[in-house]
């Protein structure tokens, strides 16, 4: 419900604090969960008149969604490579931005019961070690981070997303893997943490863009604004991830 | 005839059925033993009253009941058509019945996209005539849930059909009735106990559909985040949630089908 | 083989159907309205395959099937008119009852299809539940009937689609005694009234020569007699027909009354019928043939040396079958039986009066 | 009889079931257009090709196979025993039989985990005992197979146990048959027609699993990586390379069932 | 009802099963090895349900069954040895053939079963194959059997057992009248050299007479009568067994020669029989009774108007109904109906001598 006459938005996106309502329809990566479901609550005190609807799923899936005509708003993916397939598509509105990084660590089961240290730990072909897959960007990243270290990993699975990786590592049934410093946190007392030397560690960077074809097009210029924004990447911080 | 009485004339079934069925009926056991003992049934009742679950249950709940609905009607009459009517390509639409179940989830989302989303062969045309669109809808998720669902009772209603005697067809046209009026009040009342058989695989397989629903409807609260898609999305964040709402899933197919008794499934 | 006339009332057909490589049924029939036409054959001879070629079950290879004026299958005109619309009442050898409605439902069927409302198609079936007693089952399902039972079941099934065609393929075959002659009567009144042409298929003598007006008989998957039941009784033509009429038949060649027989040349015997000449068919009444312990002398023309095959006692006669040279059926009293002391391998004399030998043209 | 002639007599199907019939099979037919359509057809041959590929469709088939073939063995005994024989808790066997369908198949793949992983309640104490652990193995993959494609067979048989006349298996009881040799020579011939249409649900289930796979049994190329799983890692990168697995898989699929002709799904 | 004597050899039985509220079965039987029982009776009166609870498909509610000294069915001491374990030959009023299976594999069933190697159990079946006249049908499946055929698979199936008990259940129903005697006979040669005790169940009273050596009548889930074939036959006790008989049965009483009769007061019959006193049955022959156009004077010394109901030509005799006051049947010749006018309706009377009024006591 908006008042006549207060929505003047009819051109360019004004001064930060004008406000945009109507639905808002993000599509975000699954690791953002958390932290986009409380962006959402601060987005809507900011625009009493909007309402931000999430939907979250692999960014992969969602660029599948995407890129077959899906009414999304905003993008917000986990990785460069499905941004880049929609920017091809010429689906992107302008251009993305980043607006997180995170970095990777180690996940041990709570005990470490492979008595894992480092890195160097993966080529101990008596532990199980599980990657993210290929392709997907805990998985390219984690290869990389290895390669820094140069470790021949004795990989026993290549999961296909975090949560996966992580379920596994929680369960006990891995020994280690690799994983984003954030989902560390999000999991809690599940799984332990431990650091990858600065010298090894690979920062991945999350971009976030406006869709050429956003049904609300203000809404959408609003919230990437709003990511961006001090207030957004507070937020994104408190969730454990870097500032771009 | 007595209880005991019927008991004492059933005994001793063979014990090579005794111990595989056994072995079979543990490989479900098992695991729901394994899930209960990571259950955090303190917290469980916290855990599932939350808005979300409530949504995601009552759209899981609508929509698989729809889904099967829709199975039985549709899915019957191509069970029959496949049984009982020869036609040119028979045989390849029988064997594309089965495609929904082995395309991974997730591609048998982005099918359903092709087909139906704003740019698919259908959805495209459909439109631009209507405006009607048909993914991040709840009748997206009614759409997944029946492609992937459907299969199930398709194939299980022909192969009752396969092995009916069709004598008892013919006697029934002898007496008048027409093909339409055989298929409802012979054919389908005969071939009871697998039809029922087939509606429960079709709705729950439906109740728990994920890959397809996902990538085809989306995951939004209150409209199509059905109880696997909110399982999902707590396993991000909250794994004893996730935890807690897969119970809730289980809980309502026993119900369901507890409620059920032997009756349904058992020769009047 | 008789010649159908294409009448347009009634049931004119001759169907030919190729159920295997080893059997073909080709056979005409004609059933005037108002009239039975009893099917009568040894197993296997195609009278269950009629009924499923006149029902449209079994489409038919050649031929044609008309009833009142309609052409309901003719291959060459590419005509088939598919069971429902043929308008039949089908009494299935093996019931076919629908267990998963109860007795009321299952004769209720026909009158619902037919699309009458539910209260009439319910109250014609109680009216047949009446009429064959069948009101303490009307709710029962019919896995939980006796063989009998489940029979006037389908009886009724069958009646209460008030018919086009009638065909009841061994009716009566499950029940007792009593129920079947009550059956048999109620069978005849309701046929009495009943319009259309009705085919009876029976193993029983009793129940085609009760109820039918004609009989055909079908052998191998042909006709091999039809006529009226005096026909049939009178003139059997095959050995079938004969003991369907409990009498013994022969074939050869009458010489002025003194006969040659095909199958046993050594045995000559003599008729009182010296007009029918040439080839014959020989029949002669169980009764007619008298048995003696010692050879008689006397009027009978006939008399031969025989062996005691099998010894039947049937209630108030006794059934003899003698062996070579001529085996005959010779139906005797209780009394003489063992006066004579007949058991199987007993040596015995036979005699049969010139005017007992019964000769038809073959 | 000839094929013209029976056509003659099966003329005119009723329109609402070939209507509906019709509807039912377009749900199917339109999305493999739809995935047809986004198919490179031109670097098909080149995408298919790849070690992987093969890896992975090797590894799917024999375990989808095994899988089969173990759901019948386990999964038809435990029909019989539901359908023909009184014992306490049936009917609760009964519905956690269809636990696998309605768990999102994460879940599935975590109860598994818990079950036989190697701290699960069985996994553990069996690890300890031989060594042998079953996540990231190939049995692994058939397992969670098994786990979640037997229920289709379960229930799709059980369903014809409960429309099967017994009186048959009583008249082979009274020529001596004990009852295993009633199951195996009058109930199974009995039931054919069901028995297959279970065997191909369990089967095309197995090989489209993906879910409760990479859960329980992880995804290393070779290893444990089957077609489903290949697909979606393949998704990540190259959504050509995975439509193209995706037309293997229903390819597989039509090859198979297509080859199984008619013959298979009629009576006798 | 005849006491069972507990003999170890053979099979006896008290049978006590309730299928349903309204039927309940009760009844006891022996059958020495070696002999044939017939179980006879109208349809629904438990026929069936005794071969189930002998075969142990349908359990005892009370009751005991005994074969050669195995207790198969105890309820009071929890004994019950399942189907398979009883040794079992059975013909299902059904058939039951297993379609899947081909004739030969239907009749190698049984010996299979019980553990021959299948070359001997194909040479067991061969045999029967050969003997039911079965060869041209060896490798047919049974859904494509005609009515009769199936019968005779399903016949050889159950002979094939070499059973320690053998039940038949209307086996010769379908059979045609050449088959069925060549059956009869051949059934009556088998068990000639079969040990065990057999239980023939039929509608039939010739297949009773011939094969049977002991009758068992049953009557709404009861034995109303027991004994030999003679028994039956002459002292008849209900009027199912007379109308079994083909005779004529009425209870009376009987004082010095002069018959009150219980369902029709106002008649009195004449008997020569003045021993047989107080309570009797009466049965009167059907040939036994003369019909006549006026009222006849002579010797017979009962003598009345009656109506005619019926009149059913079979073959050499013609049978009429008679209506009131007092319901007969009668047998005469063809020639004497058409020579009376017979028809429904007539007016005649009838004469019947006083020693041809047969007297029982009840
Ligand atoms: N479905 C079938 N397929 C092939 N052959 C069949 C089929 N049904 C019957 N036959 C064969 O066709 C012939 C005629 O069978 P049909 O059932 O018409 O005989 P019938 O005269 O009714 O015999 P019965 O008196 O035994 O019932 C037999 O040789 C039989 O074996
Ligand atoms: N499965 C059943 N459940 C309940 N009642 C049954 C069942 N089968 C038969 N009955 C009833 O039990 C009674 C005896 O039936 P049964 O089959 O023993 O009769 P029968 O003497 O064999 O008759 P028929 O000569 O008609 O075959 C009948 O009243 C019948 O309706
Ligand atoms: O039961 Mo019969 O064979 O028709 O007399
Ligand atoms: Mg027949
Ligand atoms: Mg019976």
């Amino acid at each position: 419900g908006d008042e006549e006459g207060s929505a003047s938005t009819g051109t360019t996106a004004q001064a930060a604090d004008d406000t945009v309502d109507g639905p808002v329809l993000v599509f975000a990566a699954a690791s953002l969960t958390d932290a986009f479901g409380e962006m959402k609550t601060s987005f809507e005190a900011d625009n009493p008149g909007a309402e931000v609807q999430l939907n979250f799923a692999g960014s992969s899936a969602l660029r599948e969604q995407i890129l077959e005509g899906a009414p999304a708003d905003v993008f917000a993916s986990a990785n460069g490579s499905n941004m880049d397939a929609v920017v091809e598509a010429d689906q992107v509105s302008g251009k993305p931005d980043a607006f997180v990084t995170n970095s990777l660590q180690i996940a041990v089961p709570p005990k470490n019961p492979g008595k894992v240290k480092g890195l160097a730990d993966f080529a101990n072909e008596e532990l199980l070690i599980g990657l993210c897959a290929e392709a997907v960007p805990c998985g390219d990243f984690g290869r990389e981070a290895l390669a820094n270290a140069d470790v021949k990993a004795s990989v026993d699975t290549n999961e296909p997303d975090v949560r996966a990786l992580l379920t596994k590592v929680g369960a006990d049934e891995l020994d280690a893997g690799i994983v984003y410093v954030t989902d560390v946190k999000a999991a809690g007392d599940d799984v332990l943490g431990i650091d990858i030397p600065k010298a090894d560690n690979v920062v991945a960077t999350y971009p976030i863009a406006a869709l050429a074809e956003a049904p609300n097009p203000d809404g959408a210029a609003a919230f990437t604004k709003f990511v961006l924004s001090e207030q957004g990447q507070a937020i994104l911080a408190d969730f454990g991830f870097g500032a771009p | 005839m007595s209880a005991a009485r019927r008991q004492r004339v059933g005994q001793r079934p063979p014990l090579v059925l005794v111990t595989l069925g056994g072995i079979g009926a543990a490989v479900f056991i098992i695991p729901l033993l394994g899930l209960a003992s990571r259950t955090p049934w303190r917290k469980l009742p916290e855990l599932v009253s939350s808005d979300v679950v409530v949504d995601a249950l009552r759209l899981s709940l609508f929509t698989s009941l729809l889904a099967g609905i829709i199975s039985l009607m549709l899915g019957v009459p191509l069970a029959w058509l496949l049984a009982r009517v020869e036609f040119p390509g028979r045989s390849i639409v029988r064997a594309v019945v089965t495609l929904p179940m082995v395309l991974p989830p997730v591609v048998g989302g982005a099918a359903l996209l092709f087909a139906f989303g704003r740019r698919g062969l259908v959805g495209e045309p459909l439109n631009a005539a209507t405006g009607f669109l048909m993914p991040f809808s709840v009748w997206g998720v009614v759409a997944a849930n029946v492609f992937v669902a459907m299969p199930f009772l398709v194939v299980t209603v022909e192969g009752a059909l396969a092995g009916l005697d069709t004598r008892y067809e013919h006697a029934a046209a002898s007496l008048g009735a027409s093909r339409l009026t055989v298929f409802r009040r012979v054919t389908l009342p005969m071939i009871a106990p697998s039809l029922r058989a087939g509606l429960v695989l079709a709705w729950a397989r439906a109740l728990g559909e994920f890959g397809a629903t996902i990538t085809f409807a989306g995951n939004l609260q209150g409209r199509t985040q059905t109880l696997p898609l909110a399982v999902f999305v707590a396993l991000e964040s909250n794994r004893d949630a996730a935890v807690a709402m897969s119970l809730v899933l289980v809980a309502v197919s026993l119900v369901v089908l507890l409620s059920l008794r032997d009756r349904w499934w058992t020769r009047p | 083989m008789t010649s159908v006339a294409q009448t347009t009332a009634g049931l004119s057909a001759r169907i030919v159907v190729s159920r295997s490589d080893t059997f073909t049924l080709d056979l005409e029939v004609a059933i005037e309205p108002g009239t039975t036409a009893a099917l009568l054959g040894p197993n296997g001879s195609g009278k269950s395959t009629t009924v499923d070629a006149l029902a449209g079950i079994v489409p038919l290879d050649e031929g044609r099937i008309q009833l009142d004026g309609r052409v309901l299958d003719d291959p060459d005109a590419g005509v088939f008119v598919p069971t429902e619309q043929r308008g039949l009442g089908v009494v299935f050898q093996q019931g076919l009852l629908f267990d998963h409605l109860d007795v009321a439902a299952n004769i209720a069927f026909g009158p619902r299809s037919a699309g009458r409302p539910s209260k009439q198609a319910d109250a014609i079936a109680r009216r047949w539940i009446d009429t064959l007693d069948l009101a303490d089952l009307a709710d029962r399902h019919p896995n939980r009937l006796s063989g009998g039972q489940a029979q006037r079941v389908a009886l009724a099934r069958a009646l209460a689609t008030d018919p086009d065609l009638l065909m009841l393929d061994e009716p009566l075959a499950a029940l007792d005694i009593a129920t079947r002659t009550r059956l048999r009567r109620t069978l005849a009144a309701h046929l009495d009234y009943y319009e259309g042409p009705r085919l009876l298929i029976t193993h029983d003598p009793v129940d085609a020569f009760l109820l039918a007006d004609c009989i055909y008989i079908l052998e191998g998957g042909s006709v091999t007699q039809a006529g009226s039941v005096e026909d049939i009784r009178r003139r059997p033509a095959t050995p079938y027909v004969a003991a369907l009429a409990g009498l013994n038949l022969l074939s050869g060649i009458n010489n002025n009354g003194m006969v040659k027989l095909n199958d046993h040349p050594s045995q000559t015997l003599q008729s009182a019928d010296r007009a029918t000449t040439g080839s014959v068919l020989v029949t002669i009444h169980p009764t007619a043939v008298a048995l003696h312990a010692e050879q008689p002398h006397g009027s009978p023309r006939n008399v031969w040396g025989s062996t005691v095959v099998a010894v039947e006692p049937l209630g108030d006669i006794t059934r003899i079958s003698l062996g070579e040279p001529l085996p005959l059926n010779v139906d005797i009293t209780p009394a003489s039986t063992e006066l004579l002391q007949l058991k199987p391998g007993a040596t015995v004399w036979a005699s049969v009066k010139a005017t007992e030998v019964n000769l038809n043209p073959a």
